[in-house]
């Protein structure tokens, strides 16, 4: 009855994890569980989401799900949770850790591939493009980048990577940069931008210079910012995970462990391509939640 | 050099200096100083505000560094790096500006010199030993708690803690700058023994003042520095009469006048039932206009605090002001300034000045409203507004537009007076130690002022821990005692007298 | 000598003094012109300024508050509030409307930081760094933590993206700034007093000086400045972000003390801040263009930064190299 | 139950303020009524195991509180402190990789060293604390990207026996945290019983009177910065230990808070002033005001506003404190 799961959150101002945790609430509520959401405010918080994690442990929660600011960083302290008995589920960014009952990821890494081959494709494949790569040291950030640039060497010879930014994701930060980049880079043919709402300051910073329609702009993720641009057609192309659905496997998985049933200890959700024109076939209720939501 | 073949070639001088010159930029403190002080002999270091005798006393005590020059100490050439090394080589400075720690204790304070000289990573504060640090402030007078921070003690009071942390260290030479300005009689009395006492056993001392009767009751020698130059090089003071030493200070005779004072009119400023803290006795004061009422009491008596209380400079327990029968909230000052009413704190750095603005800034700022119309500034009208004021006050050097931390304690003190000169339609004048550190000939302009203003009708008020100035310049005397008045005394009354009054001493 | 009374008194020499900064911003333009691909052409220019125009609006803001002795942290969290305010009141006020209930947000944090600063006495820096707290708090509260759209109109875009006169409105906005700055710093009675309270809080309120009416005054100000440049922020990135600007205090900060600004209080000109804005906004605009890695960017933006301020202390500096005792001319004892 | 706390918390409390300096009540009173709060709502929240919980999370900003506190305590502050933490924690690992578990000792020199650098930037080239700091600030975040590939993560080969210090209670509490508790005691005698903190002191509460009394000013700055990175790099030790691996992109916002925790501990602003225990405590404050409002579900948003209202009121509660009639009855004193 007093049951509670825990779910220890990176960032909750980002539309990913919104969404995550919209799923994973949505499935507590059928299953008349508390979820205990903490927040670490940020990937560069790795300290407060170790505590945070303790404190789980220490409340008694039945499991804990995990999206880790750094999957090496909570390492130690979710194997302590482990040992006392409380079962860990990994979730997109999943501690680096082989104690966990199960994983739910997303692949970042698929993501950047989608992106690269949406960009080769929109710009003829061969010109000049940018990376709005996001901030540094971050899981998510550092591996759609990656795969992006190695998914470029491979099957795109042709398209050369003239600048890549690695600001923390902020669309004004975005923006100015994107503006400067409109001056330093005339032959400019497209932007990679590592969220969509980078992917928004670049799109407004080429749209002010006149560039717009010469430049291709690829994002990731599919917050209501993505799909009206997608609607205007102003970006080629977003990657998009299945957030919601990871946040409810997660759920599922975690409900399991802590009843010691049965659980899929690695559960994959495939990255998906949208385009302006693929954009109503979109299944959104597994993919975002609703935009009156409020974690 | 003529100033070589003076004096005795053979004979060690505990300090010599000559040909120090020190520049703060354009502004040129010392130009060619000399100082040779004859161990157990009193030194008197005389010259007018900004003449550069605290520029030479803290370059003797290593405080800084001159451009140019040579000191020697026992005939040894030597030149400080540091305070530290000057304390280490018994030459002990105690400074016209207090250099204590207010958030700290008395006994932490009087052990700073300890504390800054103890050597290497030592674990424990060098803390002066309780019992010594007593004998201390017990050789000066004070009988204040050591855990006491030092910023719940008054100014005079903290004078003593400053002295009393010099005149316990182990010394050769004694530098005092000002030590007296913020001291009664008796307070001063009592150091002049500890001094004599030193000098007894062979320490020399440099000292500096602005008041003649106290050097001339405890100086041997003497130097005057006119410009940063000495123009008078370490004379016996028996050999010099009073007006000579104005003289080379000046280049003039000042006139210690005997002034008329104006005559009463109607009561100005009326206070009924003053309290300064609850326990304190109720006051009531009036003023009246073009008269001058002085308020004299020992360190810690209330003197100071009342007087502030008058001009609204500070809250009280009880009590109502008036001025011209309109009444006034106690410890407003903003409604104080609006009815007239002026003021000139003690403490001229922490309440007075507005250190890195301009001096036509600092004289201005309780007239801005005067010179801006809708919100502007009038170009020119501070100027116009101010500028005769700073003439007629004798700002020096005149430089309106240099930042008023730049200027001598004395021209500080005249900026602040020219604030409140400036309100035209002055009413009431409260100023607290007038000329606390300010040359005799700054002192006469300002006493000159402070008659003038009375003359134009004001009631004026004038809280001294200087007894000469209080009665050369009051109709009346209110003496105060423990935080209330006890006693009026007129114009005319004898030092003594007064002195018997302050301590609680009443004539039979 | 001037005339006892009258007479127009000589310019106060300080003023009319080009401050140190200047020259740093002159060199390093040079430097910039020289060493980076397509720094000095005029599209790269313009973007500069239209860019830099938004932290040097609000660095008069900061202006104020340092010469009254404050700081001021909330400023980044309070543009963050008002772009998620406007946005949300966009529907039912209009671009205008919205426009002027973002600023009003911002304003009114201003008014609780200059009260609590004035009324009850508390540290600026304590003040500003709670409001800090609470302004970015309640902007992602009402944003629900991400960013909100706004409908895209032409209106809406105009404070950014305008121009009058062929000149884009942010670099009016931002020489508008200026002028009333210099205006207020040096020709209006309440900059006269920000000077006295921020020099002085005791001496200026002896002298008659209602310090806390100023104080709250050049924090309401220090507030609309923030507006100003919120309003053209939002306008900018045409979103509520409750993370907009996190570095805008420090940016201005930086610039103030890079033009020279001591952050004791009662010093400060409108031109020190205006070269030190122009020094920021150069050294953001170059490390992009110079296209380095980002550890790379970080330490060049360190070493200007440091560097500008102590090539402006050389002089002092240099005075205080000790004088030793070696040195001692001999010749005296002749 | 919690009537009762209340009541005999009050007793302690006044007992305590008749010997505590005013600034340094406002800490143990904020924290007092924040766990009788959370006491209140929370029923496990009065538990053992919860206050070992807090006792070992508090470390990592107590130590960056403790280091803010010196250079507040001489008028100066360090924004740098964030970003030197996050340095010294790669230093501390790459070096534990390298030379086993002493080599964590690296971390606690690296920030020394970067103390020092903001030191001499103040105390000998005489820039302003902020600009100095944030120059450094930004200078060290790029190190940290510089040293690790664009900020990966440093793994300590060592994990798990490194971590063990930071989680397994020795006796009720981790050996990190046992070690971090002895720091801030030699920070408190170190403050108050030491040469060098008295002198910190004196140039805080009167800076232009400490060089006239020959003290080294510049020197008391150099060492009271060092003392800040000092302090910076052991949080960035404990922050390994506890992560079992070197975080270079750690701290953002970290020097805020641990201002805040100074400040809440008394530490004035105005310099002169200081106390770790005070310190201590209004670290643990703020540790105990975002974790109790996190577990009662409240919006991470609403906590950071709760937050920063506590910060004022702290401020606030300072003022009323000290216009309490005992602090006035000694105000003047008269011979
Ligand atoms: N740090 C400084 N910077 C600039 N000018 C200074 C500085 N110190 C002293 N001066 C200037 O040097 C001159 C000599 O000052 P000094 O304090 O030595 O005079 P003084 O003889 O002690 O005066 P007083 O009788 O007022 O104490 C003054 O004009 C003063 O303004
Ligand atoms: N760094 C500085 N820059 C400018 N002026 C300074 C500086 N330091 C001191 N002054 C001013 O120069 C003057 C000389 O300094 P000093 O400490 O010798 O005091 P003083 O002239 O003896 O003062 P007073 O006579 O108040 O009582 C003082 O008025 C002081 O305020
Ligand atoms: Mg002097
Ligand atoms: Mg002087």
């Amino acid at each position: 009855q007093d049951k509670a799961i825990g779910f220890a959150i990176p960032n909750l101002a980002s539309s990913f994890w919104i969404s995550a945790v919209y799923g994973a609430e949505q499935e507590a509520r059928a299953a008349g569980v508390t979820l205990v959401k903490l927040n670490a405010g940020g990937d560069a918080n790795s300290s407060q989401q170790i505590a945070q994690i303790q404190d789980l442990a220490q409340r008694g929660v039945a499991a804990i799900i995990v999206g880790a600011t750094n999957g090496d960083a909570v390492r130690a302290v979710v194997e302590q949770a482990v040992g006392r008995g409380i079962p860990v589920v990994g979730i997109s960014s999943p501690p680096n850790s082989d104690r966990l009952s199960a994983t739910v990821s997303a692949d970042h890494y698929d993501m950047g591939r989608l992106q690269a081959r949406c960009l080769a494709q929109a710009i003829g494949g061969k010109g000049e493009v940018a990376m709005m790569a996001g901030p540094t040291g971050q899981a998510w950030s550092d591996l759609r980048a990656k795969g992006f640039r190695e998914t470029l060497a491979k099957e795109a010879p042709g398209v050369t990577v003239v600048a890549e930014s690695r600001l923390a994701d902020n669309r004004n930060a975005a923006l100015t940069t994107a503006e400067d980049w409109t001056q330093r880079f005339p032959e400019l043919k497209g932007v990679y931008a590592a969220t969509d709402d980078m992917a928004a300051g670049v799109v407004a910073a080429m749209k002010a210079a006149g560039r717009m329609p010469a430049v291709r702009v690829s994002a990731s993720n599919f917050s209501p910012t993505a799909q009206q641009l997608l609607k205007d057609r102003e970006l080629a192309c977003t990657s998009i995970q299945q957030v919601v659905a990871q946040g409810r496997a997660a759920f599922t998985q975690a409900l399991a462990a802590a009843a010691k049933k049965p659980v899929e200890a690695k559960v994959v959700l495939p990255a998906l391509l949208v385009t302006s024109d693929t954009l109503g076939e979109v299944d959104l209720s597994s993919v975002v939640a609703p935009a009156d939501y409020r974690p | 050099m003529t100033r070589q073949t003076r004096g005795d070639p053979g004979k060690i001088w505990t300090l010599e200096v000559s040909g120090i010159a020190k520049n703060y930029g354009a502004t040129c403190a010392l130009r060619n100083a000399s100082l040779r002080l004859r161990p157990g002999k009193v030194h008197a270091l005389l010259g007018e505000n900004g003449a550069g005798k605290s520029t030479l006393v803290k370059i003797v005590v290593g405080a800084i560094q001159p451009d140019r020059g040579r000191i020697a100490l026992n005939g040894v050439p030597t030149l400080f790096a540091g305070v530290r090394q000057a304390i280490a080589a018994g030459v002990i400075p105690i400074y016209q500006h207090l250099s204590l720690f207010p958030h700290l204790s008395v006994l932490e304070n009087l052990s700073a010199f300890a504390i800054a000289g103890a050597a290497g990573l030592r674990a424990r504060p060098a803390l002066v030993p309780r019992a010594t640090a007593r004998a201390w402030l017990d050789a000066v007078g004070l009988g204040c708690d050591l855990d006491l921070p030092v910023e719940r003690l008054s100014v005079g009071e903290r004078q003593l803690v400053e002295i009393a942390r010099g005149l316990g260290q182990r010394c050769t030479l004694l530098v005092l700058d000002e030590p007296t300005a913020a001291l009664t009689h008796d307070e001063t009395d009592r150091l002049f023994g500890v001094v004599r006492r030193l000098c007894a056993e062979g320490t020399a001392v440099l000292f500096i003042s602005h008041k003649f009767d106290e050097i001339e009751a405890l100086a041997d020698d003497v130097t005057v520095l006119r410009d940063g130059v000495a123009v008078i090089d370490a004379e016996p003071l028996a050999s010099l009469s009073r007006a000579e030493l104005v003289r080379a200070m000046l280049g003039d005779m000042v006139e210690p006048g005997d002034r008329a004072l104006p005559q009463p009119g109607g009561p100005v400023l009326t206070a009924t039932g003053l309290r300064l803290g609850p326990a304190d006795a109720a006051a009531d004061i009036t003023v009246r206009a073009g008269e001058i009422v002085g308020l004299a009491g020992l360190v810690g008596s209330g003197a100071l605090e009342l007087a502030a209380a008058l001009a609204g400079a500070r809250p009280v327990a009880a009590g109502t002001l008036a001025v011209r029968g309109e009444a006034l909230p106690a410890g407003d000052r903003v409604r104080a300034v609006a009815a007239g009413v002026g003021y000139v704190p003690a403490d001229r750095h922490a309440e007075g000045l507005f250190g890195p603005l301009a001096a036509l800034q600092n004289a201005s700022s309780s007239t801005v409203a005067l010179f801006s119309r809708g919100g502007l500034l009038r170009p020119g009208g501070e100027a116009a507004a101010l500028m005769p004021w700073l003439r007629r006050l004798n700002l020096h050097p005149f430089q309106p537009e240099r930042p008023a931390a730049g200027f001598s304690g004395g021209n500080q003190q005249k900026l602040l007076l020219s604030r409140n000169l400036a309100v035209p339609d002055l009413r009431v004048l409260v100023v607290l130690e007038p000329t606390r550190g300010v040359d005799i000939a700054a002192r006469e302009t300002i006493h000159d002022a402070l008659v003038e203003a009375a003359g134009r009708g004001v009631a004026v008020v004038v809280a001294s821990s200087d007894l000469d100035e209080v009665m050369a310049l009051s109709h009346r005397i209110l003496v105060v005692r423990h935080g209330s008045l006890d006693g009026e005394l007129p114009r005319g009354t004898g030092r003594a007298a007064l002195m018997d009054r302050l301590a609680g001493r009443r004539a039979a | 000598m001037m005339a006892l009374t009258g007479a127009r008194p000589r310019r106060f020499s300080g003023r009319l003094n080009p401050p140190a900064a200047v020259w740093v911003v002159l060199l390093l333009f040079c430097v910039f012109a020289l060493a980076v691909p397509r720094f000095a052409s005029a599209g790269n220019l313009e973007n500069l300024l239209r860019v830099g125009s938004i932290l040097g609006i609000a660095a008069c803001g900061q202006t104020i508050v340092l010469i009254l002795g404050g700081i001021e942290f909330s400023f980044g969290a309070s543009a963050a509030l008002a772009s998620v305010v406007t946005v949300l009141a966009l529907p039912s006020a209009g671009v205008a409307g919205g426009f002027a209930a973002g600023a009003t947000a911002v304003l009114l944090v201003g008014l609780v930081n200059g009260t609590l600063v004035a009324r009850f006495s508390l540290p600026p820096f304590l003040v500003t760094l709670g409001m800090l707290m609470v302004a970015g708090g309640g902007a992602a509260v009402l944003a629900g933590g991400l960013p909100i759209d706004a409908p895209p109109s032409d209106a809406f875009s105009w404070p950014a993206r305008g121009r009058v006169a062929g000149i884009p409105v942010p670099i009016l906005a931002a020489a508008a700034s200026f002028a009333l700055l210099h205006l207020l710093l040096a020709h209006t009675r309440a900059g006269r007093l920000w000077y006295l309270v921020g020099a002085n809080g005791t001496a200026a309120r002896l002298s008659g000086i209602t310090v806390w009416r100023s104080v709250l005054a050049g924090y309401l100000l220090a507030g609309a400045f923030c507006a100003l440049a919120a309003v053209i922020l939002t306008s900018r990135v045409a979103s509520g972000q409750p993370g907009l600007a996190p570095n805008l205090p420090f940016e201005t900060i930086a610039a103030c003390a890079v033009g020279g600004i001591p952050l004791a209080g009662g010093q400060g000109r409108a031109v020190q801040t205006l070269c030190g804005v122009l020094v920021i906004a150069m050294l953001n605009n170059a490390v992009v263009l110079l296209n380095l890695p980002v550890a790379y960017q970080q330490l060049m933006i360190a070493a200007v930064i440091l560097g500008a301020v102590l090539l402006q202390q050389a002089p002092r500096l240099l005075l205080l190299l000790p004088v030793r005792p070696a040195r001692q001319p001999e010749e005296e004892r002749s | 139950m919690s009537a009762r706390l209340l009541r005999r918390s009050a007793d302690g409390l006044r007992a305590a303020g008749s010997v505590l300096p005013v600034p340094f009540r406002v800490a143990p009173l904020c924290l007092i009524l924040a766990v009788a709060v959370f006491a209140a709502t929370a029923p496990r929240f009065l538990s053992l195991g919860n206050a070992a919980n807090i006792g070992a999370q508090v470390w990592v900003l107590a130590l960056l509180a403790i280091g803010q506190m010196f250079v507040l305590a001489t008028r100066g502050f360090d924004i740098s402190v964030g970003a030197v933490a996050a340095l010294s924690s790669v230093c501390a690992a790459m070096a534990c990789n390298g030379w086993g578990l002493p080599g964590l000792a690296a971390g606690a020199l690296a920030g020394l060293l970067c103390g020092l650098i903001n030191g001499a930037l103040v105390g000998m080239l005489g820039l302003q604390p902020v600009v100095a700091t944030l120059g450094s600030l930004i200078a060290v975040r790029g190190l940290s990207l510089l040293i690790t590939g664009d900020g990966q993560v440093v793994p300590l080969d060592a994990a798990s026996a490194v971590t063990r210090l930071g989680f397994e209670p020795m006796p009720v509490l981790p050996a990190a945290s046992w070690a971090a508790l002895v720091l801030a005691v030699g920070a408190a005698l170190l403050v108050g019983r030491s040469l060098a903190g008295r002198r910190i002191l004196m140039a805080g509460s009167n800076p232009e009177a400490v060089a006239l009394v020959g003290v080294d000013t510049r020197r008391v700055q150099l060492w009271a910065y060092g003392l800040c990175g000092l302090f910076a790099g052991l949080a960035g030790v404990l922050m390994t230990v506890r992560a079992g691996s070197g975080l270079p992109t750690e701290g953002a916002g970290m020097e805020l808070q641990a201002i805040a925790a100074a400040v809440i501990g008394g530490t004035a602003l105005s310099g002169g002033i200081a106390s770790v225990a005070a310190v201590v405590i209004g670290a643990a404050f703020i540790q105990v005001l975002l974790t109790g409002l996190n577990l009662q579900g409240v919006s991470p948003f609403v906590a950071q506003i709760a937050v920063g209202v506590v910060i004022i009121a702290s401020g606030l509660l300072e003022t009323l404190l000290r216009s309490l009639p005992s602090f006035h009855s000694q105000s003047r004193t008269r011979t």
